[in-house]
């Protein structure tokens, strides 16, 4: 265990919105139990005064988790000097490949929360609430992650062997570590760029064809394109993004676009790719709760929404992507 | 709203606090009222007849234990609180028997809370209040901490707080049991006139000057939680 | 309606403050990065130190990173520390360096 | 954003209207986050201080280690180590410690070549005869002497030996030098009484900064006896060393932190009857649960956010204006010579961020559930009075 101020921070951090969604999950089950809308019951009362407290602590959850998303990054950007061979945050990942776990569930708890929260106002909207249950439901899903979370971190943090202090053979025996990240930078550029450009294209006309058309598969389609979005800009990034934005064509760190020496060009990377598939995932998730009458309405008009804010995020990733690409001095 | 509408409709409604606990209180048993637009309609009784709670249900501020209410033909019987309020906002101004006010609070900022919430902007806020305040005769009073003003000067901003929001419907709690008897016909003046521009008053009280006073039109009778009878004038 | 505007000045002014703070440093670190780093970098060179003067009570808080493995249990291996730096700077670990490697 | 701006506009007057309490409230959290932010300014300037002064550190040490413990290396040692490939050269140094019965202090004793010139961190010049020393500030200062008086040490048969005193380093170098009697080279030797041919240990460099490791590596196989400490591990000292301190110091400070959150909880649940009835008329003229919780939310935020920065800032006077005089004494520990810090103002916002996030969030997290209590409030209430 590193006793470092960052990973204090992490722990105590995730600890108390571990426990403070454990108790919303409380209340929730209680709420999946005893909801009865039709009920003016002292106990159907004192219930939905409760979803306010359940939607708030996920609210603040939420927030918590984009920040300490970036605090992570930051944290194991500023403890990789204590690992022999590792250059930059993705040596102290991969020096225990429980970080990589943990930093994935921060991504899937970022996007499982704020598609709770889409799903929450969705269901304020109705008067009847015909979400109750199911969103209590998936809250609890939300309290596991956050839970695993909490456990990756713990042990990604309290598992690294940092070559503390001068161990006489420490530092003669170790090696630097492998891990998946090597795999991906692994991947040649050239057609990346294809099937990258290839995708956002694809994903732009789906949403085009979504906003005419009221196909249900059309809808399916743009959540599943998102996702794999998601998948190929992550691997362009690290396989000829970083390249382009570090002038540099072996440097993959997707990480290092964070820092003052990048122009902080990771933020507006990171936040338009997480909105685009954000977005993205939003109407075909929302597709079969059109069938509840209260619902469908309100979903067809944020879907509207929803799609355009999708493709200029789309539009704007891109941007951001190529202007290296095309601008930069680095010529693959 | 047009005038002899029917405003809000109330069903054979009952409320009971607490139930099934040893301090069970029936406030209303099996209470039908209808209310139309531009009426004056006065809540006459004993404390503890149920008036209170009949206001709370009328202005949507709780709902009943069984029984149907509408407001502006919808049955906001069953509507989570969110929604109520909502209603709240849109239809009803309150008057408090306590005027109610945040002490320590300038005047207009009293007078603007109820705007608070919304996407009202800055200075058609200003321009509401200047405007209410200016009807009443306390605008140049705007500034001033509502602790340090009158009885009768702090029921004013109470009105114009209920006011603000432009509402439908006013509801008056035992208005005029802190004011003596100039002040209270004062009140019911302003409450006369603004039931001649068009808006329906409910008040509850037990005082005879305000349900002998001529504006008043329907006077209920209430104890026990009941509707004992109601009086046209 | 002007407190927000206050608390939005007065905020902003503990930024300004924060920023000033932050660019003072910045330009006192090349400063002095510039003016003192050299020599001491010199001193270090020339003399070949390897370790700072903070504490001074025990070898292994003056020297930290030139005290052997044993330092800090002198007496025996769980003796409790004495001294108040020595609570506060991590004793060695010495898991690994006691674990035996056999190599070729 | 306007309803925003209003909400926060009411949650400004309603803390306001609490003067006390808030303030009491903004008082303690700013304490404690400057207390946090001291902590972590002072360790993170320390740090960098020094892995940015010992990049010029040997590449490797080499120490004798004979029974777990430190020993003198014997001298042909080097003559094996120079012969290691990419090996550059191989000095032995020689330095020990001596304690002064007078002062009560440990001073480190380092003996220099006496060519050495052009340091321009020293006022005078370096031992270059034999009977001459130069020391620290921290070894002039606490015994009262300076360049031209002489200075008595007891070497190992117990004799008192008079030096010269030549040169003394100046104050900004005192982090690296405060404790030091630089000796010539010969008087070291004869002063501790080492045996012939041996030395304290020896300072390699090697040609080329990749290869670092490997040398460490083969001096290892070729004398196993000896432990060879790379540049790089020593800066890493440094950063564990502070990492840990600062953790340490954050760990027991998070109590005061735990306690001030108890307290903000406190006053939040302590709803007086007063603020529970401006609630209750709020909700009543039309204001939403959820709009309660934004006001919540914002009083939280101003009195976070304030006492954050506030704390943050006097943190910042404390540490780099006036020298950390407050937690000097933490870190100093039973230090006799204790450096004069003139801390460089090494700060970057991730510090800054770790410092909101360590306070920020446990306040908001403790008052969460008190302003949902608060804001359930149910309207009717203030019709009853």
């Amino acid at each position: 265990m590193i006793l470092h101020p960052g990973i204090l921070a992490l722990i105590a951090g995730s600890f108390i919105v571990f426990i403070m969604m454990l108790y919303a999950s409380i209340l929730g089950i209680r709420i999946i139990t005893r909801w009865d809308i039709r009920s003016s019951s002292e106990e159907q009362l004192t219930l939905e005064k409760k979803t306010y407290l359940v939607s708030s602590i996920i609210k603040y959850a939420l927030g918590f988790e984009i920040i300490s998303g970036l605090l992570y990054i930051y944290t194991v950007d500023d403890i990789y000097r204590l690992f022999v061979g590792a250059m930059c945050s993705t040596g102290s990942l991969n020096a225990n490949p429980v970080g990589w776990y943990a930093l994935y569930t921060k991504i899937i708890i970022f996007f499982a929360s704020s598609i709770w929260i889409a799903l929450n106002n969705i269901d304020l909207k109705a008067e009847d609430y015909p979400l109750a249950k199911p969103k209590y439901i998936a809250m609890i899903f939300i309290t596991l992650l956050v839970g695993l979370d909490l456990y990756f971190l713990v042990s990604y943090f309290s598992g690294l062997r940092p070559e503390i202090i001068t161990s006489c053979c420490g530092s003669l025996f170790s090696e630097s570590g492998t891990g998946m990240a090597a795999d991906l930078a692994a991947l040649p550029p050239k057609p990346m760029i294809r099937l990258f450009y290839i995708t956002a294209l694809f994903f732009i006309g789906t949403a085009l064809l979504c906003l005419k058309y009221k196909s249900g598969f059309l809808r399916y389609a743009i959540t599943f394109l998102a996702v794999f979005s998601f998948l190929v800009s992550m691997a362009s990034i690290i396989s000829f993004i970083s390249l382009y934005i570090y002038e540099m064509p072996s440097h993959h760190c997707p990480f290092d676009v964070f820092q003052k020496n990048y122009h902080f060009i990771g933020y507006p990377l990171y936040i338009s790719l997480f909105c685009w598939v954000f977005f993205g995932l939003l109407p075909g998730i929302f597709q079969p709760l059109k069938r509840i009458s209260s619902l469908t309405e309100e979903i067809e008009r944020s879907e509207k929404k929803w799609l355009s804010l999708g493709i200029v995020f789309t539009v704007v990733f891109v941007c951001i992507a190529s202007w290296p690409v095309i601008f930069g001095n680095l010529g693959l | 709203m047009a005038e002899g509408k029917l405003l809000i409709h109330i069903e054979d409604v009952t409320k009971i606090y607490n139930p099934g606990k040893p301090d069970e209180i029936r406030a209303l048993s099996g209470a039908s009222l209808n209310i139309g637009g531009g009426e004056v309609i006065v809540l006459k009784g004993p404390s503890g007849s149920g008036k209170t709670t009949m206001l709370s249900l009328i202005g949507c501020m709780s709902r009943p234990t069984s029984g149907k209410i509408v407001v502006e033909g919808r049955d906001v019987a069953k509507l989570p609180e969110h929604f109520l309020t909502n209603i709240r906002r849109k239809t009803f101004g309150f008057i408090f028997q306590q005027f109610n006010l945040i002490r320590n609070v300038s005047v207009i900022e009293n007078v603007l809370l109820p705007l608070y919430p919304l996407k009202t902007g800055l200075s058609e806020m200003r321009e509401r209040g200047e405007k209410v305040l200016g009807d009443l005769g306390i605008r140049e009073k705007w500034h001033l901490k509502v602790n340090r003003l009158s009885g009768g000067e702090q029921q004013r901003v109470a009105i114009a707080r209920a006011l603000i929001n432009e509402p439908d419907v006013i509801i008056a709690d035992e208005p005029t049991a802190h004011l003596d008897r100039q002040l209270s016909l004062d009140l019911l003046k302003i409450l006369e006139d603004l039931n001649r521009e068009g808006k329906t008053v409910v008040i509850a009280t037990h005082d005879p000057i305000v349900y002998d006073h001529p504006f008043v039109k329907r006077i209920v009778e209430m104890r026990d939680g009941r509707i004992q009878g109601v009086t046209v004038k | 309606m002007i407190k927000h505007r206050f608390f939005i000045g007065v905020t902003l002014l503990e930024v300004i403050i924060l920023s000033i703070f932050f660019f003072y440093s910045l330009a006192s670190v090349q400063t002095r990065s510039r003016d003192e780093m050299p020599a001491k970098r010199q001193l270090v060179k020339l003399l070949e130190l390897t370790d700072l003067a903070i504490w001074t009570e025990a070898r292994y808080t003056r020297h930290p990173s030139q005290a052997d493995l044993f330092t800090p249990f002198q007496e025996f291996p769980s003796s409790l520390e004495h001294f108040p730096a020595g609570s506060i700077i991590a004793p060695l670990k010495s898991a690994e360096s006691t674990t035996m490697i056999f190599g070729r | 954003m306007i309803r925003h701006l209003k909400i926060l506009e009411y949650a400004l007057s309603s803390l306001v209207r609490r003067k006390f309490k808030n303030l009491s409230i903004i008082v303690v959290y700013t304490l404690t986050i400057s207390v946090l932010a001291s902590i972590l300014f002072l360790t993170h300037s320390l740090k960098l201080e020094a892995s940015n002064i010992l990049l010029e550190a040997p590449d490797v040490i080499v120490q004798k280690i004979s029974a777990g413990r430190h020993d003198l290396i014997p001298a042909e040692y080097i003559t094996k180590i120079r012969d290691i490939p990419g090996v550059g050269t191989a000095k032995p140094r020689y330095w020990g410690y001596y304690y002064d019965a007078l002062t009560h202090s440990n001073y480190t004793l380092l003996g220099s070549d006496s060519n050495l010139t052009g340091l321009s961190l020293l006022k005078g010049s370096m031992p270059s005869d034999s009977g001459q020393c130069a020391i620290g500030k921290g070894v002039s200062d606490v015994r009262l002497t300076g360049i031209g008086r002489e200075m008595i040490l007891v070497d190992s048969k117990n004799t008192g030996v008079v030096f010269t005193i030549v040169g003394v380093f100046s104050s900004e170098s005192s982090l690296l030098t405060n404790d030091l009697v630089i000796l010539e080279k010969e008087d070291l030797i004869k002063f501790f009484g080492l045996k012939a041919g041996s030395a304290t240990d020896i300072a390699v460099k090697v040609h080329n900064e990749n290869e670092v490791q490997t040398v460490a590596g083969k001096i290892k196989q070729l004398l196993p006896d000896t432990r060879p400490i790379t540049k790089s591990e020593i800066i890493r000292t440094y950063d564990t060393v502070f990492n840990w301190r600062s953790g340490m110091m954050l760990t027991i400070f998070s109590s005061a932190l735990i306690a001030f959150c108890i307290l903000a909880w406190d006053k939040a649940t302590g709803i007086s009857a007063e603020e529970k009835q401006e609630i209750g008329i709020l909700k009543a003229i039309g204001w939403d649960t959820g709009d309660i919780l934004v006001l919540k939310f914002w009083e939280g935020i101003v009195v976070s956010l304030t006492s954050f920065l506030l704390g943050i800032i006097a943190a910042f006077i404390h540490v780099f204006f006036l020298g950390a005089t407050i937690l000097a004494p933490v870190i100093k520990g039973w230090s006799v010579l204790f450096p004069d810090f003139r801390f460089v103002p090494y700060i970057d916002l991730y510090q800054i961020f770790v410092m909101g996030f360590l306070t920020i969030a446990p306040y908001i997290a403790s008052t969460v559930i008190p302003s949902w209590k608060a804001s359930v409030t149910d309207p009717e209430n203030v019709m009853r009075g």
